[in-house]
Order: C-alpha cells, then structure tokens, then sequence
C-alpha cells in the first residue's frame, strides 16, 4: 500500500499544473470563487471548456475513441484534484458528465457523429430535463408526455429544477411515450433543441437568491422522433445509468478541501475578528478536514479498486450522502465565522460583476448564500433519505 | 411559583396574534423585502395605538411598566408573522438603554416619544474586530471643549437606516488615553460626519454599517454621567436576546406547523411523506425542540430582572440552546419541504433564514455556551 | 407569572429540609450516592421509606384517605427536589408509585385494606412482572397464562427485567387469563406472593456489572383468584393506567441536576487534572444544564396547569424521552471526566460495602457502571423509538 | 498511489481471521474475563509462532521489519475476536520505544526476547494529574552514584501485572532541578519498592496502577543517552491509536453484523424490527461510519512514518473520528438490541465496552480534535 503517487503520477500532476496555471485566467478564477450556485455561468465555465478541448482534456471520462485522454482513475484523481485546488470554473457537467456518456452508451452512430464533438468543443450547453413538480425523488411518476405524429413526438407538459435552462441551447429528458403497468416502463429518453416552438423558461430563485434552476414548459412541442436515445419507453434504464454515473464519478474532497480551506482562512483573519481562537471554530474545522480525510480515503480505496479492475460494490450512496453532509457542514461553519456579517444580504448577481461597493468583505459574500443553497444537496438526486433507504437495502439487505 | 399566564398577559397574547395574523402574510413580506425602508410606517403606527411601544417604558414616562414576560408574548406572535418593524431595535434595546442609563432629563426626552411612536432608535455596538466580545470598542470618545468627538466604526447595527438616534457606544479617552469606561452616546441620525450604509437583513428587515470617522456631539450626548456602561449593555443584550428567542419560538412554531401540514399533503411513491417513520421521527424531534426552545425563551424573560450572573447565566443559556433549536428545527423544515423549500417560491426560506439571522445576533450557541460555562456553577445546584 | 416560591410553599421547603435533615443518615447517603443502579438496595431504600411513613410522608401521590399527605402539585415538586438535592435513597416505587395507585384505582376493599398499609410501612417489598422474553416493547404479545382451576389460578411462564425480584415479597403481574381477537383483551393483573412455590428467580447481570433485574419463572405457581385486581381480561387497561401514571409522574430535573453536580464537582477536582479547563468538557457541561433547565421548565410548566386544575396534554412521552437522553449525556459525560480513570472495572457489589481498597478514588467508582447502565434508560418502559412514534401519533396526529 | 493489499498483507489478514476465529468465543473471553492474568500465556506463544510478536522488530533483531499497515491488518482481526492478549503494550508500544530509543545493546537484549515470546513489557507513563497531556510528567529521576532512583505514581498502565519488565516515563532532575527533559526507564517488574495493583479493564484485559515510592536503577536502566524522550513518546502513542483504531474497526464491524442480523431475526408488533425505517437508517448511519472510521485508521497507518506533524495530525484525527463512531456504532448496537443489549447476557455489551475504553486511551474525541486544531491547518490543503 501506498498514499504517494509514483514518478508517472507526478509527471502528470506538473502537467496539469502547468496547463492550468497557463490558462486559468485571474478573472475566471475570481468569478469561480465568487459563485456561491454550483455551477459557473457559461461565460467563464466555457471558456474553461475551450481550453480544456484543445488541451485534448475535454471530457476526462470518455472513451478515447469519441474524444477522452485515456486517463487511469489516478490520472483522473489528479486532474480532479489540481482542478479543484486551483480554483477551475465548472464546465457544462450536464453534456460532459452526463448525457455524453449516454450517448456513448446508447446513442445511434448519427447522434454520437452530431452531439460528442460539439459537447467537447463547448458549442453546445445542456441541461436536464428529469425532476417535474410533484416527482421529487420518485421520478418514474414523470408526467410530461410525448405523443407520436409522424415522425415527431408531441411533448407537453413540464419539467422544474432545470439547472441552467436558461442558458442552454440543448435539453436531454425523460418523458412518458406510454403507460405500461410499471410506471417506469413507458418513460423514453429524449434531446430537445431549446429554440423549438413551444417552450418557456421559468427562473426560480434559489434561496440563496440565485438564478441557476427554472421550470420549462412545454406546449406542443415539435421533436424529431430522431432524437429519441435508444429505445422507446427504455428511457428509464437510461435515465438510471446516467444516475448512478453521476454519483459515482464523485471525486469530491478535493473540492471540500478547498472550500474549508476558504472558510479557515477567512477565520484566521481579522476580518472575522480571528473566529479561530474560539475553541470551537477551531474543533470545528478540525472535525470537518477530518470528514474530508475520511472521504478521500473511501474515493482512494474505490480508485485502487478500480485500477485493478475490481467492482469497488454500491459505495456510491455512501460517496453522494457523505459529500452532500460535508459540504453543509462546511458551509455552516462558514456562516459561523463570518459573525455579524452573516446578517448581510447581497442581492445582486453575479456577485463578480458587483457595480457597487458591498456591505461585507468581498471574501465573505459568497459565505451565507453557500450555506443557504447548500440546503440543496441533501435534497437533489435523491435526498439523503432517499440514499439511506438504498444502503440499507443495497448493502446491509435489509 | 405560577406558570400559566395571567389574564392581561393572555389577551396581551390574543391581540397580538390577531393583528399578526391579520396585518402580515406572504405579499406583504415580500413588498417589505424589496422596500427601502424594509417596514410598514403605517404598521408603526399602530403598534403605537396598540400600546405595544410604551410596553416596558416606565409609567411615569408615559409607559405601561411592563416586563420581559410581556415583551416575549409580543415577540413570540411577532415571530409568527416574520414580523420587520425595528421593535428590537427601538423599544427592547433603545427604550432600555435610555431607562437605566439616562438622566431624568434624556428620559423625558426620549421616553415618551418613543411611547407614542415619534421616535426610533437604534444601538450601534458591534464591530467587526470585537467579534461577539461585548466589552470589545475600538471607537474612541474625547472630550473636547463643546462637548465630545466619536471617532470609529460600527457594524451590523439593526435598523440604523430607520433610527432618528443612534445609541453609539465608545470607549471614553480621557487626557491619559483610554479610561477603561464605556459611554453610550445618543447621536442624530443627521450628525454631520456620520455615515450610514444599509443593507437587507437575512430574514426580513435591515441593518447597516456605520462610519463616524469624527463626530462632533454636545455634552449631554452623553447617556448618564459617565460611568462604565459595559454592565447595562449586557443587560439590555441579555433583555434582547430573551426577546428573539420568544420571537424564534413563534418563527419556529410557524415551521413546524407548516412543515408538518405539508408532509401530511405531500405524496411521493403513492403516500403521504409523513407515512415515512423517518419523517415522523423528524418531526417528533421538532416538536420537541420547539418546546424545548419555549421553555427557555419564558425562562430568560423570568430571570430577566434577577442578579446579572443569574440572568446572564438564563440568557446565554436561551439563547445557546434557543439557537441549536432554531438552526434544526430551520434546516429540517426546508430538508421536509425538498426541492421547493430551497427556493424563495415558499415562505419556509424566509422564515428559515430569520432563524439563521437569530443564532448569528449576538454570537450563536457554540458562543453562549462558553459565557454560560465562563459565568460559573452558580446555577448547577441553584 | 413567577418562578419563586411564595411564603407557604418556602415554609414547606423548610420543613422538607428540617426533616431530611433529621433523618437522613450519613450511611443512607454514601450507600445512595455509592448505587450505580436506579434503586437503593432494600435495607437502605425501606429505611428511608420507615422514616418517611412516620412522617406521613410514605406516599406523596396517594389520595389523603389512604394515607397520603395532600400535598399540592407544587408541594410535591418541592419535596422530590429537595430529596434529591440532599440525595435520599430510592424507596420501592413498584409499590409506591406503581402498584398502589391501581389498587387504589381498581381494587377491592380487601385488597386496599390489607396492602396499601404494607406499602405505607415498608413491610412489603413489591416487584413489576410486565415483560416476557420476547415481548420488549410490545407488552400486548405476553405469554405468561394464568389457567382458572377452582378458586384459583395456575399459572405458567416467565417474566424478565424483573426489578429486585430477588428482594420482593410481592409482584404484581401481568397474565394472560385468555385469547381474544384482540391480544390486549385476555390479560388480567393479578397480585402474587412471591413465597408461593414454583416461582424461581435467576439473576440478571447488568452490562456495568450489577445485580438489580432478574428472570422470574413460574412452574404451576397457585394463585387465589382473590388476588386478580377489577376484572378479569382488563389486566391491560390497568396496566396502561399504571405506565401512563409511571411516566407522568416524573420529576426528574432535580436528580439531574444532581448527577450533574456530581460530575462538575469530579471536572474540577484534581482527582481528573481538572478535566474542566478542556473547553470541550466545560461547554457540555453547561450544554447538559441548560437542556435540564429547559426540562425543569416544561415540569414546571406541567406543574403550573395541573395546579389550576388544567390538563397538560401528552407531554409524558417528551418528559420521558428528555429525561432519558439527558441523563445518558450526563453519564457519558462523566466517563469522559475521569479520564484515564474510566477503563477500571470493580465487580464488587455494593460499592458501599466494599472490602477493599478500590483502584481509583471512590467518588468516581459509580461513573462508568452509570454510564453503561444508563443506555437503559432509552429502552425500558418503551423505547426512545416507541416513544417518538407516540409523540408523532399523539402529538402531532401522524 | 495505491491502497490494494499486496499478497502478504492478504494472507496475514486471511491467517489472523482465521486464528482469531477459531480460537476465541464467548466462553474463552468469559474465562479470560474471570482470569487474573486476563489472556492466554498459550495463545501467547502461538502468537510468537505465527511471527505476529516479530512483526514491526527490525530484522536484524530476529523481527519481520513490517509496518504499521501490517499491525493494522492483524488489529483488526484482534478487534473481531476482543483479543485480550498484551500485544498493544508488548509489541506497539514496548518494542517500538526500545527500537528507537534504546541503545544497541539494549535493542539486543529486549528485541530478539520480545519476537520469541519470552519478553513481555508495558508502558507507565499516564499520571492521574496530568490528563491526556503526553507532555506533563512528575515521576521524577534523580541521578545516584549507583545508577537513578525514581519516585512517582503511574495510572492506567496496559497490561502492567504482566510485564516482565515496565517502561517508566521520569522527568530527568539533575542538579539544578528538572531539565526539561523526559526519560524513559527499564525497571523490572520484580525491582524493590515497585507496587503494581492491577484491575480488570473495561471491555477485556487487565490494566495498573504503578507506586514507585523510592525505585533504584542502574546505570544502563535509562533508555538510549538521556535526550528528551518526548517525540519518542509521542511516537510511539501515535502508533498505538492507529493499531488501537485498527482493532477498533474490528469491534464495530462485528457489532454491524450482529446487530444487523438481530434486527433481521427479532419481531416486534409482529413483524422483524428491522422493517422499521429508522432502524434502518440507523444501521445504515452505522455502516457508514464503521466505513469510515476503516478509511481513518488506515490512514493513520500509511502515515505512521511521515513528518511528525503529519502523522500527529493523522493519528488525532483517526483517534478522534473513530472514537466518535465507535461511540455511535456501540450505543446504537446496545440500543438496537433492546433490553438484551443491557445485560452481560450477550457479547454485544462486551465489545460496546472495548469500544468505550479505546475512546478513553490515550485521551478521547474531543482531546484529539483540539491536538490537531493546535497542530495548524498543514493538512487543510496538503
């Protein structure tokens, strides 16, 4: 057994900093570090998409046949954990991460031709289109309906929590082709042009007061029955895998690394009136790098798995609800230290482009709204509820 | 030793949850929220028809003597509404402040007019070095020939844009430095040199920095002679923090009632989310916190008046504990409520955030613990 | 509103006062505060109980004809805070608080003539026969049958968790005298000498090493019928009156404390390296005292609205459920004072009658059997989970 | 970077399941229980057989020259079968501070005699007074013309009653008081003046206290050349918690399964408890946890030979995350196995109580967490 990488792992690490280090711009970075949503906006999350294709890094996880590095999981933990160390802005992850490998799974030879390398080049920006209000986390009682005329399917109905529907040219999402006795049977996986006629976007605003998720309606909406992916009504078998990719493809500590590291700073500042000399910030961050240690060390045993071929078994839940409570932990403690400031509210976005002097620090601004949409993670994919019902079941069979 | 309320204070109670009720629901939230000044003047008003700013004023000063027990019954139907007119700030901070430390005279002054709703005022205490450390004040007073000169910063001060007076705390310099006392001044809000900027408050209402980089006050801005006024700061803070906490226990209340009516409603998987143990479970933790949180609140305003270890003692306890309830009972509501309690389309964000407001207002629970701890076992075998 | 006392009821907490003072030896109060379990061993326990009955006071809860004092709510509160201030033993709550008040409730003029006197006196010494192997928190599944054979019952089975078994004279007992369709509606509650032949008893250890419960097994054991309480099949009413009455009844705020007191006096003693300059301990202990201030509150509370006649509603399971979490954060909180201190075991019972010199100081010998024993209190008399169910259904109609 | 085991690690895992497995059950841990010697002088020397007493001894000194990860894999099987035998105190700690302190002639002495099995010894070091501060030790040593006398009381010593020779930690007097420096001493167990009263220890084995009122030792008693034995102490501690958490994993795994397998088997209303979704979100949070804490103790292994600071902080953070989930995996395996679970009637108490008493060594969560707060943030963004 070994932590440390060998002489190939540190070659490549110096790579990724090297590439990094030439391209991450002052201004993506602070626009990164100023967005307290998950994900960057376009503008500066696509300029880091560019930069990575040309680099030949535009999607780590795929194939090397449609585009991936060929990456070893260490590999893949190293670029990971640089990226987040350096401060990378977020790439589109609804085309990266996920309907691009499901195209790779499912899709016909035309849509791997048309949709992989435009994912790659950041030409096209996608969002999801798979919570509808009413589903929660039981997703096979979708509702939204796509009926067959001609060649075209006819969707109606709505989808909510569309992550960055706003800005995306392209939607990949379940719909129901049929009613079958299982619910999950009639349910096709489809790609929508976001310009088709018929479909408006609703900004809701997180409680954080930013603008990242909308519902999308659709009325009458025209899609070529082309753009199914797969089969009609095995949409949700789709649908599955690309969940379970999501959860598992996690390599989270680093990124909690460093926003716990932000938070430490800001406690040792005078900003916070040194918040780290109050015994409990200071335990606090303590327990908190020890969860992120804990974590790392499960993403590690999964990566050596993995490099040997073994099925590292259904630690994926594990990995999501772990993450998800670490990084409310973190963010709470953030709203801890800042103090007072907590109380200020900075309703403006994006906070990088501020035309006013704020009330707090600058450091501080993203702390609470962090906190507060941070709420979200143990309600998304699944809430942590959800997640304990299935390692129970998964794991201790019961 | 009675518990149960007497009658004055049940139909205290009664009006206040009618005209909450009444007077405050989501629309008017929301145009609060966006409003400049973050409260209704009319709204004022009628709390000033309805007695509610002379509550704890002395009679001779046109008040109605009440206590802290009354205080909290207002706070608690307060919270239920999300309540964003600066009463905190003017009448249990400001009303207080200028009872126990003004001369007759400043009494005279202030103590009426805030009664009948002519005056508002605000405590700025807080700076961003001292962090939650009351005895903490950088801004410095010297005497000069006319009077006084501030000279420093504040922050977080609540409902400072909204105040006719500001009751700035300073470190009194006498000619060999700093004396080791702090006064409290009372300071127009149109004090040349003084500059406000404000800010919405997470949850409802405002609060701003100040910036006195060299005001000039006359002699008698100075509240009472003098002395050291760290023991009554402590005392109005202690006085304000048994108010959130009632003010809390209403927002929580809120919560629970709201969150459990939706989980009642709400299906996933063909039934009800509140035919999940783990939900039931959940929400038996909340009512008991809440419950929990009600105990201290009445506690802290019962003891309000007691010896300062012993009320400093009930205070940090409420409000250590208050909070710890506050931030469950708060993030369960939004985790029961899923993907729209993360949103501001629902109410359960706002009366959420209030509570976060709650547990940061002077210093959260981790924080008052430790005052707790600090101030000694007297209460161990009390 | 007011917290204090008014003059009568500061007379009465003076005369309380006078009389532990008088009567309380030094004995009774090593040997109490030397039991690591919930009840005092007889000889210390029905001592107590001998002096409480010379002063009228052998039954705080009893109506005034059946010797009972007539105290009021307030008085009570007074008398169980002060005996536990000055630590008192335990006196025989099965028969005090237990049994006594369902013969008061529902026996016969026999049944009250010949045993609440007893009780009074201390003469009998009476032990709880509810639980069965197997049933643990589902009382209504019990299997000990009591068959009908002339004018008395014969009856076969076990009973377990049996408190001082092995020092009762008397039990009272839940039976099975039939099989409804309802499996609450055949149980009858019937009192046993416990001198009967066929009625064995073996010893159960607790996991800190103490002698308190037992499994009591019955081998045709003859019963008059005369001994059955109310009806027959009605056992279970009786039984639910009994458990309502055991869990309302608390007043447990002032042992807390008490126990509290214990520990922060060990936190700041040499004996632990001033375990109380850790912030960590410092802070849980007054995290501790303010969960039993908000405790004492809700009893007061409670307190308040029964002076007034009024009903408080189902608090009893919060009152229950609080008591229990609390006093285990006391006890764990105490294993964590003593440090190093908390890996030694003494087997020997009692403590206060040991022969040797223990090997850590004698004020910490009771710490960690407490904790231990302590992870009782969240499962006897129904589980924290049943108890959250019932304050779900019951509380919060769910 | 990789965390497979490599073929040797596997068959020492596979070797010691299986030992542990069938050679320890109930009724060989209640004998042992009720044993004054508290483990096994046979299992012993089987132990010395399998080379498991050889395995961290350098390989000139007839050891194995394993590492930390190896004594990790054979703890936690010890911690599957509550393995009473003094190998944390013969081996982790004792062979340990011989290899590094001691001089060559004293590694030849000890070392070879430990790997055969015919040196067993402790470590005195913890004093009533000084807490879980490794630092503070009033044993004094006081250099005599014969060699050094020694006064102090020691506390919780591991397995002191069977210790051929004792490990005692003095703070070094010479004349001009204490020197600052701490040095470790060989005393055997049979020196005049020594007392040793043993106890049973919590959760299995035994433990001591140690009087050494008036203790004379020669010359070469001193460990090594007399430089302040603290890092060594330190060391060599940090190398325990990892092997002590290792063994924990052990304990909890099994608690998981039993507990696990319990639930499935016992019906409550009617049907297995564990159709309860609380109790099987419970037993979920405990897999997590026990998963966890695995991922802990491992990491304290791998990083046993970094840079002090790195593994002190590794080591806290193991002792105090693994604590925290022994604590929780323990309760919850007593609270889910009911009435039951409070009795000595089942082994579900016995491992609760192994758990308890790790959590205690050496200092608990809440120490751990502060020393790794204190040892600076060089692991927030290493």
């Amino acid at each position: 057994m070994d932590l440390s990488f060998n002489a190939e792992e540190r070659a490549f690490q110096d790579e990724v900093r090297g590439f990094i280090a030439k391209n991450l711009t002052e201004e993506m970075k602070r626009a990164t570090a100023l967005t307290p949503s998950v994900f960057s906006d376009p503008d500066i999350g696509m300029a880091w998409q560019r930069a990575l294709h040309r680099q030949g890094w535009g999607a780590p996880g795929w194939p090397v046949e449609y585009g991936g590095p060929d990456w070893t999981p260490a590999q893949r933990w190293i670029f990971e954990t640089e990226s987040a160390r350096a401060g990378v802005p977020n790439v589109n992850v609804m085309g990266v991460k996920m309907v691009g490998p499901v195209i790779i799974g499912f899709g016909s030879p035309e849509q791997k031709n048309f949709y992989l390398p435009r994912i790659l080049s950041g030409e096209d920006y996608w969002c999801q289109g798979y919570s509808e209000p009413g589903s929660g986390s039981d997703l096979s009682s979708l509702k939204t309906r796509a009926v067959r005329d001609g060649d075209h399917y006819i969707i109606n109905g709505t989808k909510i929590w569309t992550t960055h529907a706003h800005h995306a040219n392209r939607m990949f999402a379940l719909v129901r082709t049929s009613d079958g006795p299982r619910q999950q049977d009639g349910i096709s996986f489809i790609l929508i042009d976001m310009k088709t006629p018929g479909i408006t976007t609703r900004p809701i605003l997180t409680i954080g007061g930013d603008h990242e998720v909308n519902q999308v309606f659709f009325d009458d909406v025209r899609v070529p029955m082309a753009n199914r992916v797969g089969e009609e009504g095995k949409g949700w078998t789709y649908g599955k895998y690309l969940l379970e990719f999501e959860r598992g493809s996690g390599i989270a500590s680093a990124k909690l690394r460093e926003g716990l590291k932000a938070i430490a700073d800001l406690a040792e500042s005078d900003l916070t009136g040194r918040a780290i000399d109050s015994p409990d910030i200071a335990t606090r961050i303590s327990e908190v790098e020890v969860d992120i240690d804990a974590l790392e060390m499960t993403e590690l045993r999964v990566l050596s798995a993995l490099q040997t071929g073994q099925n590292p078994g259904a630690v994926s839940s594990i990995l999501k609800l772990r993450n998800s409570e670490i990084r409310q932990a973190v963010t709470r403690l953030g709203a801890d230290v800042i103090g007072h400031d907590a109380l200020a509210v900075e309703p403006m976005r994006p906070l990088y482009k501020l035309n006013h002097e704020p009330a707090i620090p600058e450091d501080m601004l993203t702390v609470v709204p962090e906190y507060l949409n941070g709420r979200a993670y143990t309600i998304f994919g699944g809430t942590s509820e959800i997640q304990r019902d299935i390692i129970a079941k998964m794991m201790l069979g019961i | 030793m009675d518990l149960n309320l007497s009658d004055e204070q049940r139909l205290l109670r009664e009006s206040a949850e009618r005209f909450v009720a009444e007077s405050y629901d989501a629309d008017h939230r929301r145009k609060m929220a966006n409003d400049p000044l973050g409260f209704s003047p009319a709204v004022w008003t009628q709390f000033a028809e309805l007695g509610w700013l002379a509550l704890p004023i002395p009679e001779q000063f046109d008040g109605l003597g009440g206590g802290a027990v009354e205080i909290g019954i207002l706070m608690e139907a307060f919270g239920r509404g999300l309540v964003s007119e600066p009463y905190v700030a003017t009448v249990v901070l400001g009303a207080a402040l200028i009872d126990r430390c003004g001369s007759t005279a400043q009494k005279q002054a202030s103590l009426p007019k805030i009664a009948d709703g002519s005056l508002k005022l605000a405590l700025a205490h807080s700076e961003r070095a001292a962090r939650f450390d009351l005895a903490k004040v950088a801004t410095a007073a010297n005497k000069t020939a006319q009077g006084w000169r501030l000279a420093g910063s504040k922050i977080a001060v609540l409902d400072g844009h909204a105040a006719d007076e500001i009751i700035v705390s300073a470190h009194i310099h006498d000619h060999r430095g700093p004396s080791g006392r702090i006064g409290l001044f009372l300071v127009p809000a149109t004090a040349p040199g003084l500059s406000i900027s404000d800010y919405p408050r997470l949850g409802g209402g405002r609060a701003c920095n100040i910036e006195l980089p060299d005001v000039h006050l006359p002699e008698d801005a100075l509240l009472g002679d003098g002395k050291d006024a760290l023991p009554a700061i402590e005392w109005a803070v202690d006085r304000a923090m048994a108010a959130l906490g009632a003010e809390a226990v209403g927002i929580m209340q809120m919560l629970l009632e709201t969150t459990l009516e939706y989980t009642k409603i709400r299906k996933q998987f063909g039934r009800p989310l509140s035919a999940n143990q783990v939900i039931r479970h959940r929400l038996a933790d909340m009512a008991m916190q809440v419950d929990e949180a009600r105990s201290m609140a009445l506690r802290a305003a019962l003891k309000a008046d007691s010896t300062p270890i012993e009320r400093a003692r009930a205070a940090s306890g409420a409000k250590a504990k208050i909070g710890k309830c506050a931030r469950f009972v708060g993030e369960q509501s939004i985790q029961l409520h899923g993907g729209m309690g993360v949103t501001e389309e629902l109410e359960v964000g706002a009366y959420f955030k209030r509570l976060v407001a709650f547990d940061t207002l002077f210093g959260g629970s981790a924080h008052h613990y430790a005052r707790h701890a600090r101030l000694g076992r007297t209460g161990v075998s009390a």
